[in-house]
């Protein structure tokens, strides 16, 4: 008998150990030590709300607001990387019907766990960050979608709306400026899936987390056909930030094209895995070094899944030589995406991890398109019968050709977060194919260590 | 008028329309399965790609509405080979059921496996095993395997029939559709689904392996259910047995569906419920001997003016033309002035929509063509308790009735057996075995059934609708027309004195 | 006739009143029924501990839907068990981190420990076993969550006592 | 011409000797073996057919002992002479879902093309190696499956070289 809802007594962040590493530029995690700022007041004696005073009280219009977000030349911290002054601007201005902002906190993609980091230790930065954008595009309501399976997030975000409600934050005439705004949260229920966009729109509607067809674009027809934009937890809480400093001193910070920074979660094979906050642009190298400490055990990189289990894999020559921003990582074909960090050393088998992320996708493909939903089972099946019975060489042809016919022939791009990864290690670690056609590899499938060399 | 460009040539197609229907319109066949004109949109099955100049990435046109200056490419090589591999994606985890399934022959991966797959399977790995011939109630059966997820039946009841009763479960390549704990479907529009699935996965028990589709002709007919008309397409083997009925698309009267009520009614006119001889008191005899003996008792009655003493019986399941045909000989020719008939107006005037889309009260198909041609020719309709009055004072020698094939006459017509005196001559025309049962001692003439006619019907809305079967399944079995016909020729001849029996 | 009309609310199961009062709050936070269906079957589950067929049928009624679309919700996501589960539901993470740091080595040994596959539950009722994917938690793999609570850094040792104080009724606090 | 000829034309019993020798030394030759004799003394010999030989059909088995044939009509549709009339119908074994009821072949009207055996695709009609049948009316003719996969001369070895895997069905709506 499951019963979680009440039985939390001591409500607490639960990820604790983020002391900052040297590398480091924390500018939303620049007091996530301090204890309880998870609170509001400890929030507000540290600066918070500012920008929302400085927001409503002097009733900005809504177009210079838009564009400063537009200047500092944000982009969305959940995976895609698109600007997000443009996904506000593109909100239809004279519509009647209502307006919705989204707060993506699905983070399920395998690797990230930095989102849990903001809703636990700064979940008014996140609530500051949403009202502000709900101004910006006269959204009446917005809802965080927490992923079902963070319940301890859950709960803080939830306390921390109702403080923000009794402070006036939210509600009816917020701080007299006449704009009134609601704020829900939504569990989720356990689907990769509703991460993606439309996906969650489906899912806040009450239906199956089905990613809607596009066109009509969200801003256009989401959430119950109304205008609605969806950002990730990360980019909402930059908001602040950015309207309390200017988009210019924010627009200083990172590479010209990728401002800003980033919350990395980094784990794997390495010393220190946990999440760390790190200007855009800070080369690879300083970075393991530095921040998280090197690898583990002093093993060797081998390759290096950058932005979550949707990247395409990089080898240890091209991680070496990249910096961590969107350019230099595409430059070397692969995505920044979500910014989830796996780093693997020379003891791991990079078959297995292929056959282990298509078990993920093949469990979390929603089923709709055809392509996705036979593909995804396909690839997987392929790989375990290519690692458990016999390896075959028309395997890797195979792979090849399913995974390139799934690329950007579905409503979401699910299909292409397995195909793209899967074409990455075809052909970047056509060798460790090679040691299961041989039949030399005898990797043991239960953590996909290589045996022979310990 | 939006002026559209598929393949480098120029097409006018109203601004709006669907993409994939201009197209099919225009003879060009873009493969699709979960598009259907009636439904929504899904885009799931990813078969309609088409490519667009300077756009690297391939759009579905089902999601695509005719706009002016819209171009695409349906037939490049970059298509053919997403078409053909999005059918593999399809075929991988498909049964080979061909040989039980009774969607061979038209089901919907078989036709496009034949115009644009054409190769042998890459998958080595086991197919994904689901629930086989599970009962959804007494007409569906449904079959999970063969089921391509594309979701046409759950889009069906959620829009059209709003009963929601099936829906997609789990996810991934778990998906399986059915409905909650696969109990029975109470749906009345459930075997549009049937129709509407592009492949074996729900196939009709009424259908279920009776015959194969290829030997199957189709005609275009007019189902005789109820009142509301819908377009039907009749199934039959060389004319000799009907299988099933299929709706036809009418965007007035019924657009792509029809209602489980109406399914059975070509049952009527096989083998086992048809009269296929004329009979005399039990004694089988040939059809044109059986219209000269009606003639010579007619006759004996025209030639001593006893006209007042004929009647005749009729009922709105005749077609317009029958019912003028009928009026013309026996009124016009032969002075028969006694005409009765069920009571069109009352079921006229109380006929509602039983359910919220098409069914409706008035079990007879053609009401309204009967009102328009009987007052047309100023035909004077007596009702049943006068008939009864009049038979019950042995007023009436002769009795011509027109039976038809439904159970909704054989009220009256079991009123009218009960009335009958004993000396009186009565003739019945029906094609319905069960008819001629019940007026064994009288004389007994096949007529065709609503599925072989050729006539025009007109539904609740006066809408004329054409039956336009040409095929006959017994040799003796007359139309109405051409029974009256010949009764008129034979009248005609010169006729040597025959006593009246 | 749509499949509401002929049945009558007289399904088994009923919201406790502060469930019902529950309820009425979350029907108030959106805009659409339907949009609650998520959050009112998450109170169903807690209330009734698993969705059963009478939870959905209840559910259908009081959203105002057809069982067949509560049943998709309910099939589609994780979370929501169609079968009871233990007093104790264990949900090993199975993915990359977590599974380079040795997950599927702790569930195999649980599952052989107590016999049981997932959607089963231990004879005396108290553990169940589920695989669930990346619960967002690979910083400190590998982990696993019990009722919903997250266990991280787990080791063999730490699994061991973790098991003996659930099986006691009060799982240690993380 | 020569005197002999010249005898042979006046008289007629020459040419008869002449023919009785001949047909005296057939009878000799054959009645005493040193000819080998084509005939044979049927039907307690036989004379051995190629085994393309396309006799009386034969329906398989499975190795369970069902028919083989799942009733999907290729044979009929593929017949020229139109002469294999198939009832389907629900087949008594769950695991089975449609098998023929009957299935009548009209040997009257069937030419032994063998078209039904190439159009089958599981193997379940094949052309037999026996082609003695003889009937007193026509009706008798339409052979059906009792002869047709029963009968004596098979010796029960007309098993189908095509195997269906087995299949089991288990509820999917997912367990947990």
């Amino acid at each position: 008998m499951i019963k979680h809802t009440q039985h939390y007594k001591n409500i607490r962040p639960m990820y604790v150990d983020l002391t900052p590493q040297p590398g480091e530029k924390r500018l939303l995690m620049e007091h996530v030590q301090v204890p309880n700022i998870h609170t509001l007041p400890v929030y507000e004696s540290k600066g918070g709300y500012q920008a929302l005073k400085k927001v409503l009280e002097s009733k900005m219009d809504r177009e210079t607001l838009i564009k400063e977000v537009q200047g500092s030349a944000v982009r969305g911290r959940g995976g895609a990387g698109f600007p997000t002054g443009n996904k506000w601007n593109f909100v239809p201005k004279n519509t009647d019907k209502p307006h919705y902002l989204l707060c993506n906190a699905d983070e399920s993609e395998p690797g990230t766990f930095k989102d849990r980091v903001i809703l636990e230790h700064l979940p008014h930065m996140m609530i500051e960050g949403m009202i502000i954008g709900s101004y910006a595009i006269q959204a009446a309501r917005s809802y965080v979608y927490i992923r079902g399976e963070y319940t301890y997030a859950t709960e803080i975000v939830d306390r921390a709306i109702q403080e923000a409600y009794k402070a006036g934050y939210l509600g009816k005439n917020i701080l007299g400026s006449g704009f009134d705004h609601e704020m829900v949260v939504h569990r989720g229920a356990g689907a990769y899936i509703c991460g993606e966009e439309t996906g969650l729109i489906s899912s806040l509607e009450g239906k199956k987390g089905w990613p809607k067809l596009k066109p009509p674009f969200p801003a256009v027809e989401g959430y119950l056909r109304c205008p609605t934009v969806v950002n990730n937890v990360e980019t909402l809480a930059c908001v602040p930030w950015i309207i309390n400093h200017g988009a210019e001193a924010y627009a200083k910070i990172g590479t010209p094209k990728s401002t800003g920074t980033k919350m990395w979660s980094v784990s794997g094979d390495v010393t220190r895995p946990g999440v760390y906050e790190v200007e855009n642009g800070i080369p690879f190298k300083d970075f393991l070094e530095k921040v998280c400490g090197g690898m583990k055990g002093g093993r060797k990189l081998k390759a290096l899944i950058p932005g979550g289990s949707s990247a395409p894999i990089m080898t240890a020559e091209e991680a070496m030589s990249c910096t961590l921003d969107y350019e230099s990582i595409a430059s070397k074909g692969s995505m920044l995406g979500s910014g989830g960090m796996v780093v693997l050393d020379d003891s791991r088998d990079l078959v297995q991890v292929l056959k282990n992320l298509a078990e993920f996708y093949r469990e979390e493909s929603c089923g709709q398109c055809t392509p996705c939903r036979e593909g995804t089972g396909w690839l997987e099946k392929i790989l375990h019968s290519f690692t458990e019975r016999q390896a075959r060489r028309e395997d890797l042809q195979l792979l090849k050709t399913t995974s390139q016919n799934m690329i950007g022939r579905t409503i979401c791009v699910l299909a292409d977060s397995i195909a793209m990864p899967v074409l990455s290690y075809l052909e970047k670690f056509p060798g460790e194919f090679e040691n299961y056609l041989q039949g030399s590899s005898n990797t043991s499938s239960m953590s996909g260590r290589v045996k022979h060399n310990g | 008028m939006a002026k559209v460009k598929i393949n480098g040539k120029d097409f006018e197609v109203p601004t709006g329309q669907n993409l994939v229907d201009a197209a099919e319109n225009l003879g060009i066949d873009i493969p699709h399965y979960c598009y259907h004109p009636g439904l929504s949109i899904a885009g799931q099955c990813r078969m309609c790609y088409v490519e667009q100049p300077g756009n690297s990435k391939l759009q579905i046109a089902c999601n695509m509405k005719c706009s002016d200056g819209l171009e695409v490419i349906t037939d490049s090589p970059k298509v053919k080979d997403a078409v053909k591999w999005s059918l593999e994606f399809h075929l991988i985890n498909h049964p080979i059921d061909c040989p039980i399934c009774d969607q061979a022959g038209e089901c919907g991966l078989q036709d496009y496996y034949m115009e644009v797959g054409k190769y042998s399977s890459e998958m080595r790995e086991h197919k994904q095993i689901k629930q086989k011939a599970v009962d959804l109630g007494e007409k569906i059966v449904l079959d999970k395997e063969r089921c391509i997820l594309c979701g046409r039946c759950v889009r069906f009841t959620q829009e059209v029939s709003k009963t929601s009763e099936l829906g997609i479960y789990n996810r991934g390549d778990r998906s399986v559709i059915g409905t909650v704990n696969d109990e029975v479907m109470k749906d009345n529009y459930q075997v549009n689904t049937v129709d509407i699935c592009p492949v074996g996965a729900l196939t009709s028990k009424d259908f279920r392996f009776e015959q194969r589709v290829w030997f199957l002709k189709e005609v275009s007919s007019v189902c005789n259910g109820c009142s509301a008309g819908c377009n039907i397409d009749t199934h039959h083997k060389s004319g000799k047995h009907i299988y099933r009925l299929k709706p036809r698309y009418n965007p007035e009267v019924n657009e792509y569906w029809m209602c489980d009520d109406g399914r059975p009614t070509y049952k009527t006119a096989n083998y086992d419920h048809r009269l296929t001889a004329a009979k005399l008191g039990g004694v089988e005899l040939p059809t044109n001997e059986a219209v000269t003996t009606w003639m010579n008792d007619l006759r004996t009655l025209i030639a001593t003016e006893r006209t007042d003493e004929i009647a005749a019986w009729i009922h709105p399941d005749l077609t317009s033309e029958e019912i003028t045909s009928i009026v013309k000989t026996l009124r016009d020719e032969f002075g028969i002035s006694q005409f009765y008939s069920e009571d069109a107006d009352k079921s006229a005037r109380d006929d509602k929509t039983v359910d919220q889309l098409l069914k409706r009260a008035d079990l007879w198909c053609n009401t309204q063509g009967f009102l328009k041609v009987t007052s047309a020719l100023k035909l004077k309709l007596g009702s049943l308790n006068q008939l009864e009055e009049r038979l019950a004072q042995a007023k009436i020698n002769h009795l011509v009735i027109f039976g038809s094939e439904k159970n909704v006459g054989v009220q009256s017509l079991k009123r009218i057996r009960a009335a009958l005196p004993a000396d009186c001559f009565t003739v019945l025309i029906s094609p319905r075995l069960q008819n001629a049962e019940l007026f064994s001692h009288s004389l007994a003439i096949p007529s065709i059934s609503h599925y072989e006619k050729n006539g025009t019907i007109m539904n609740w809305k006066k809408i004329e609708q054409k039956l336009g079967s040409d095929f006959r399944m017994f040799k003796s079995a007359w139309s109405v027309e051409e029974i009256l016909t010949s009764l008129s020729q034979e009248y005609q001849r010169p006729q040597k004195e025959v006593s009246r029996a | 006739m749509t499949a509401l009309e002929n049945k009558k609310i007289e399904a088994p199961v009923k919201f406790s009143p502060e469930a019902q009062q529950k309820f009425e709050k979350i029907l108030t936070q959106y805009d659409s029924k339907r949009s609650s269906l998520l959050p009112v079957l998450h109170l169903a589950q807690d209330e009734f501990g698993y969705c059963s067929d009478a939870v959905v049928e209840y559910v259908s009624q009081i959203m105002e839907l057809s069982p067949a679309q509560v049943m998709e919700v309910v099939s589609f996501y994780t979370m929501y068990h169609r079968k009871p589960t233990g007093q104790n539901h264990f949900a090993f993470c199975m993915t990359l981190s977590c599974w380079m740091g040795g997950t599927h080595q702790l569930y195999k040994n649980f599952c052989a420990r107590f016999g049981i596959k997932p959607g089963e539950v231990t004879p005396d009722g108290k553990f169940s076993v589920g695989k669930m994917e990346c619960l967002g938690s690979c910083g400190t793999a590998p982990m696993l969550s019990v009722n919903e609570t997250y266990y991280e850094s787990m080791t063999p040792e730490k699994l061991n006592r973790l098991i003996e104080s659930c099986r006691k009724g009060e799982p240690e606090v993380p | 011409m020569s005197a002999l000829a010249e005898l042979e034309k006046r008289s007629y019993w020459i040419g008869i000797v002449k023919g009785l020798l001949i047909t005296g030394r057939h009878f000799i030759l054959n009645l005493t073996g040193i000819r080998k004799r084509p005939t044979i003394e049927y039907p307690e010999k036989r004379r051995k057919y190629s085994n393309r030989f396309m006799g009386i059909h034969v329906l398989t088995l499975k190795p369970t002992g069902e028919i083989a044939c799942t009733a999907c009509m290729l044979c009929a549709t593929n017949c020229p002479a139109d002469c294999i009339h198939i009832v389907a119908a629900e087949s008594p074994n769950p695991n089975i879902e449609k098998y023929p009821a009957v299935y009548e072949i009209d040997l009257m009207r069937c030419v032994f093309c063998g078209f039904c055996e190439e159009a089958c695709p599981v193997d379940a009609v094949r052309m037999g190696r026996d082609y003695e049948y003889a009937e007193l009316s026509e009706r008798n003719f339409v052979i059906g499956i009792d002869y047709l996969a029963h009968r004596p001369q098979l010796k029960k070895k007309n098993v189908s070289v095509f195997h269906e895997p087995e299949k089991t069905f288990k509820s999917t709506v997912r367990a947990d």
